[in-house]
């Protein structure tokens, strides 16, 4: 823009609302991906990649990142990678610990149910407001 | 130099010129949204975590989710971050007049995203699907189930804040815009009060799978 | 070498070694501490000798510029960094071990409560306070908490491990030494948390055997080691086996469960512990601790090949010791008499050479 | 050069020019005299618990007292002290002075934190005054209140961002033409480092310690065992701050030693670029070893593993220092002074601190050490050894700088010795009584622990005893000091290129830089100097 003292390439209404259809067309993808039961594994995958497509859409075009660049993307890579590291090493933790201390009930650790760790002697763990390991039917 | 600082009064004393204190300001903004992110980063892994240990809890309490509601509360999100776009962007033509109805219809589709989250809530209130100790829904039970409504209410509480924040930055952006503050030279609180409007957009993004569609 | 080793755990203020494990876990901490106070001495040394031999000689006094080598600044790097991992090879290892206990460990129950530990041997006495053990056999610890976070800790054992609320963390340990050794909690817990002591008492194995055999004769109070409490439910601790019968009844389990083999609405109870059974959508699971409790909270996840879901759940009628004492009770249903109470009490395997 | 507008100290009179001032030379005079205030709040409960601690039984208080006690001495110290001591005091005054601007880059928000500070000081301590752990569920279900500390420790989080924040735009903002960042001072380099942690990090406690309000306001059950939760998910996000943390209150410390080695060596620092980029080093692997402070928490064997290991590489950064600053004194001209001695006190406590922290994260010795005296003595070592010596100096080496007198350099001398003395003895005996296996916040204790217990109690008298010197002489020489003159110690520092004190507007014009700081090669014209 010439009229701007910005010396960089600047997006005009037709390129946001390119986006905006983009943003809708994704929305309107992982409703029906959503809709078409996969397994849970890929539900999760796809959801949370589309999800990502999204993201980066609105980061990179109305949040500017695509013309500033910089500093500004730094500061997003970093704080995306410390999200990545915290859920990545705590769930590795979960994941491998000792079974009886996830929480009970937790699965798919659920070999043996809490109860039987019960040892034999009167005091017992405070009982489990989480409701029976109940299925609806 | 100097002289251009001295035909704007914008110009803070310490900075050198206009383009350095957008710069700055600009920098500033998108390192508080770090702080945002990072926010939400603990929400975000509490939930990677219980969800992780209870898959059929929450994939069971997730059936209990309007999607209706949610998807259509995406769009309205997601257009609303297009109409700032534009806001910013004729703030820096100086068409002060198309900025601020473009953030006026942003602040509108707020009102109407919390509308909506507001009707969600009120099912969630009346079913007893709520979080902890005051969950008391029938129809579901299990390990997990109020861990997700938990998590539910949390975050999309949080999310909701920041959106009612977010219509109090974008109104107090308007007025000035209609004052007459902006101008083609000077436009940076437009930009930042836009900024963080798109991250609370962004957030939604992906509170949207993880509790509706997952 | 055992000169050294007292010298050293005398200088550092260490407790006695109560465990071959506590002995390994010295010998690295006199390692870390003698290479790093090496290391941090010559540094000193060095900073003391330039203090003297620099001394500014004049104000506004010049210095040359000095630019590192790259050799020089790989060393500073390469040298510590070689050292800590040295320390960390050796920890971890040891660190693993401790995670991990032997399959022919005997579990003994720890429950921490503010501000008091508990005791319980399957099958066996429980105590307050004060944890007796053979010396020369590997113990597990299963660590639960009644209220907030404790943490067990053995100094001379060289050995913590938090105890959580609402779940459980394991440990273990092979006492060599006899002794009495103190306990302490080493989370804060609240007002009493440094009175929250307990006692280690490692016995030769012959002696904690005859201890052990007393506590199961004498009944009731005996069963107590040191003050007995007034609320125990001295009861269900005396006989695990006659409390799940007991439950099995007062529960109706027997209008649809026999115990001597017969066909009824239910499977057999009798020779079902471990056995493998086929389930009527294919699978076959082993009838363990883990499928009886389940079947009993969950009836209709897993239904044994021939039988109709009929039966109700039990969650919520049973508390858990009392769904331990019928999977107790069921486990003690056997043909082979061979063992007909396998799970009296812990069954050690005598380690030779101790 | 010549300057003719008035210094900062007097350029304005009254209260209402202090309390409203966007100054950053006058607002780190602000901050220090509250930060120095809250040092002796927390330091006078530091007495009364190692009072409590003389005898095995009761001394002269209650287990609830005790409670409280050590609850106001970690928080004080750590939020009020530690954290904001060196960035907001320092940082505030010099960052702009070494950068040659005219202030930070946004000074509302500067203001800002000091009325966040005072306010979240305020309703924290108010709050402790019946306080408890941050360990959940303990203090989800302890009766005494945990919310007012929680939410005082989120303001002054909030302060402590902000801080960070205006710091990081300031550096990349508003460097002096020919500033180019290989010849920022180190003091920028760590400053810009330690900010960069604040500001992610100290987000993650905000909403962790606002977690635990919810949690023990309406019982949601997000860590509580009852209901599914996990306290260890809250350990994981509760260290996932608190180890950088760390990071935070010893960076800075860092930033003031590297500049007072190298002016009181008359020296160039030995390895510039390893000392700079260690900090961002640190800065940055400090994020990824929170977990080995949970060994013994019920963490899985492996992630214990990963821990262990990397907490292996974040120790590489501090020694890389170490060896630095000591290679500094090389060919240097050594002048020992008081800041120099504290110097020294610093690099020798913060090699000890930092090998017993190497130690304590070496796994299967952390299993013994866990939440016992050994741990209590490395974090002194590190925070009191490193950090309050790294203060000590800088505050002795910028005193002329901030108020244009000098303090008695005998006095100094001597209190310095003191402190370090007092210091030792106060804290050995912690790392023999943690070897014996005495646990943290013990209120009472075996009698095998006595006589340790004794010493170090002597030894933290002696300690108060030292800083109560420190505070009486420098405030004595507020009124009768000797005029320092502008460059006292011939530093080359670029924030002795201003008058001490500094006029309002630091410089008169926008300086350009051509040398880098610290540069001793040649005899400079005109070069003056008071000291030696």
């Amino acid at each position: 823009m010439a009229a701007t003292s910005h010396a960089h390439k600047e997006f005009g209404p037709a390129q946001y609302l390119a986006v905006w259809v983009g943003l809708l067309v994704l929305t309107a993808l992982t409703v029906a991906v959503w809709k078409m039961h996969f397994s849970l594994g890929t539900r999760v995958t796809l959801a949370l990649t589309i999800a990502t497509f999204k993201a980066g859409l609105v980061a990179l075009f109305f949040m500017h990142l695509w013309e500033h660049g910089g500093v500004t993307r730094l500061v997003m890579a970093t704080s995306l990678l410390f999200l990545v590291l915290l859920i990545g090493l705590v769930l590795a933790d979960n994941a491998t610990r000792f079974q009886y201390a996830n929480p009970p009930y937790s699965e798919p650790w659920l070999q043996v149910p809490y109860q039987q760790m019960a040892p034999p002697m009167q005091d017992q763990p405070p009982p489990l407001e989480a409701a029976p390991p109940q299925r609806r039917p | 130099m100097p002289t251009e600082a001295a035909a704007t009064p914008q110009l803070a004393h310490h900075f050198p010129s206009l383009e350095a204190q957008e710069h700055a300001a600009r920098m500033g903004m998108w390192l508080f949204l770090a702080t945002e992110i990072l926010l939400f980063t603990v929400l975000f892994t509490a939930y990677a975590v219980y969800r992780f240990l209870f898959p059929t809890g929450f994939e069971d309490a997730s059936k209990f989710a309007h999607v209706a509601l949610g998807a259509t509360n995406t769009v309205v999100l997601i257009t609303s971050s297009l109409t700032v776009a534009l806001a910013i962007y004729y703030a820096r033509q100086g068409e002060s007049r198309k900025t601020v109805a473009l953030l006026a219809v942003t602040i509108a589709f707020g009102a109407a995203f919390l509308v909506l989250k507001g009707f969600e809530y009120h099912d969630h209130f009346v079913e007893g699907q709520l979080p902890g100790r005051y969950y008391h829904f029938e129809g579901l039970s299990g390990p997990g189930v109020s861990m997700y409504f938990t998590l539910y209410f949390l975050m999309t509480g949080l999310h909701g804040l920041h959106v009612v924040v977010g219509m109090g930055v974008l109104t107090w952006v308007a007025v000035r815009a209609a004052r007459g503050d902006f101008s083609r030279s000077y436009s940076t609180p437009v930009e930042l009060g836009g900024l963080y409007w798109h991250l609370v957009d962004l957030i939604w993004i992906f509170l949207f799978p993880l509790f509706y569609l997952l | 070498m055992n000169e050294i080793n007292e010298f050293l755990r005398n200088l550092l203020f260490l407790p006695k070694q109560a465990s071959e494990y506590a002995r390994s876990i010295d010998h690295l901490h006199f390692f870390v501490f003698v290479s790093s106070m090496i290391g941090a001495w010559t540094v000193v040394a060095t900073t003391l000798v330039f203090i003297v031999r620099y001394r500014r000689r004049r104000a506004l006094q010049t210095t040359e510029h000095v630019d590192p080598k790259p050799i020089q600044e790989a060393v500073f790097v390469g040298v510590p960094l070689a050292l800590f991992l040295a320390f960390f090879a050796i920890g971890y290892p040891q660190y693993v071990t401790l995670q991990t206990p032997p399959k022919d460990a005997s579990d003994v129950y720890v429950m921490a409560k503010k501000w008091m530990w508990k005791f319980a041997y399957p099958g066996g006495p429980n105590s307050t306070d004060v944890l007796r053990v053979p010396v020369g056999r590997p113990i597990r610890l299963l660590l639960t908490s009644r209220d907030v976070i404790h943490s067990f800790f053995v100094p001379a054992l060289r050995l913590k491990q938090d105890v959580l609320p609402g779940r459980y963390t394991q440990t273990w340990f092979q006492a060599s030494e006899p002794g009495r050794y103190p306990i302490f909690c080493a989370e804060y817990c609240g007002l009493g948390h440094s009175a929250m002591l307990g006692e280690l008492v490692v016995m030769p194995a012959g002696e904690f055997d005859s201890w052990m055999e007393q506590q199961r004769r004498t009944n009731h109070a005996a069963a107590q080691d040191e003050q007995p409490i007034a609320s125990e439910d001295v009861d269900f601790r005396g006989n695990l086996l006659e409390q799940g019968r007991r439950v099995a009844v007062v529960q109706g389990c027997f209008k649809c469960h026999s115990v001597d083999g017969s066909q009824h609405v239910g499977p057999t109870w009798l020779d079902l512990y471990n056995r493998k059974v086929k389930l009527e959508d294919g699978r076959s699971v082993v009838a363990d601790e883990a499928y009886l409790t389940r079947s009993m909270m969950e009836p209709n996840a897993e239904i044994v090949a021939g039988y109709k879901p009929v039966m109700p759940t039990f969650q919520g009628k049973l508390s858990a010791p009392e769904a331990a004492a019928i999977v107790e009770f069921i486990k003690s249903l056997r043909t082979d008499a061979a063992t007909p109470e396998p799970q009296k009490g812990p069954i050690y395997v005598p380690v030779s050479g101790k | 050069m010549t300057y003719n507008s008035p210094n900062y100290l007097n350029a304005e009179k009254g209260l209402r020019s202090w309390f409203l001032t966007l100054d950053h030379k006058r607002i780190a005079v602000m901050y220090l005299v509250l930060v120095v205030a809250a040092f002796a709040l927390g330091g006078f409960f530091a007495m009364l618990i190692r009072l409590e601690l003389l005898t095995p039984g009761p001394t002269i208080m209650d287990a609830m007292t005790y409670n409280r006690m050590f609850t106001l001495h970690g928080v004080i110290m750590i939020f009020l002290f530690m954290i904001p001591a060196i960035p907001s005091i320092f940082g505030n005054f010099l960052l702009p002075l070494m950068l040659g601007a005219e202030d930070v880059a946004f000074p509302r928000i500067n203001l800002f934190t000091v009325y966040l500070y005072l306010i979240g000081a305020a309703i924290a301590v108010w709050g402790m005054i019946q306080g408890g752990t941050f360990y959940t569920p303990y203090s989800t279900t302890t009766v005494t209140t945990v919310a007012p500390v929680l939410l005082g420790a989120f303001i002054l989080g909030m302060g402590s961002v902000l801080t960070g924040l205006n710091f990081i735009v300031t550096i990349h903002t508003l460097r002096a033409p020919g500033l180019t960042w290989m010849r920022l001072p180190l003091f920028v380099w760590a400053m810009y480092a330690t900010s960069v942690i604040q500001v992610l990090a100290t987000p993650v406690l905000g909403m962790t310690l606002l977690l635990v309000a919810v949690e023990k306001a309406f019982g949601f059950g997000i860590f509580d065992p009852a209901r599914g939760g996990d306290p260890i998910l809250f350990q994981h996000l509760f260290w996932f701050y608190s180890h950088p943390a760390v990071y935070i209150m010893v960076l800075p410390a860092m930033a003031v030693v590297s500049e007072v080695v190298q002016a009181f060596a008359r020296k160039n620092i030995f390895g510039y670029k390893a000392v700079a980029f260690s900090s961002l080093g640190i800065a940055f692997v400090g994020f990824f070893v929170w977990g080995h402070h949970l060994f013994t928490s019920g963490q899985s064997t492996f992630a214990s593993g990963i821990f262990g290991v990397l907490s292996m590489f974040v120790g590489i950064f501090t020694a890389i220092k170490v060896f630095n600053w000591t290679a500094t004194l090389y060919k240097g001209a050594i002048h020992v002074a008081a800041p120099f001695v504290y110097f020294l006190g610093f690099l020798y406590f913060l090699m000890f601190g930092g090998l017993t922290g190497i130690a304590l994260s070496t796994v299967s010795l952390d299993v013994h050490w866990q939440d016992t005296y050994f741990v209590v003595a490395h974090f002194h070592f590190i925070m009191v050894g490193a950090t309050i010596m790294a203060f000590l100096a800088g505050l002795h080496y910028w005193w002329p700088k901030m108020f244009g007198r000098m303090y008695s350099e005998r006095w100094a001398l001597a209190a310095a010795v003191l402190v370090i003395l007092g210091f030792n003895a106060t804290f050995i005996p912690q790392f023999l009584l943690g070897n014996m296996g005495m646990p943290r916040r013990y209120y009472s204790y075996p009698e095998q622990f006595w006589s340790l217990n004794v010493a170090s109690t002597a030894g933290a008298s002696l300690l108060a005893f030292g800083f109560l010197i420190v505070l009486a002489y420098l405030v004595v020489s507020l009124v009768n000091g000797r005029v320092a003159g502008p460059n006292p110690w011939g530093s080359r520092g670029y924030e002795w290129n201003t008058p001490s004190p500094p006029s309002v507007l630091n410089f008169p014009e926008t300086p350009t830089i051509t040398r880098s700081a610290h540069d001793y090669q040649d005899a400079l014209e005109g070069e003056v100097t008071h000291a030696h």
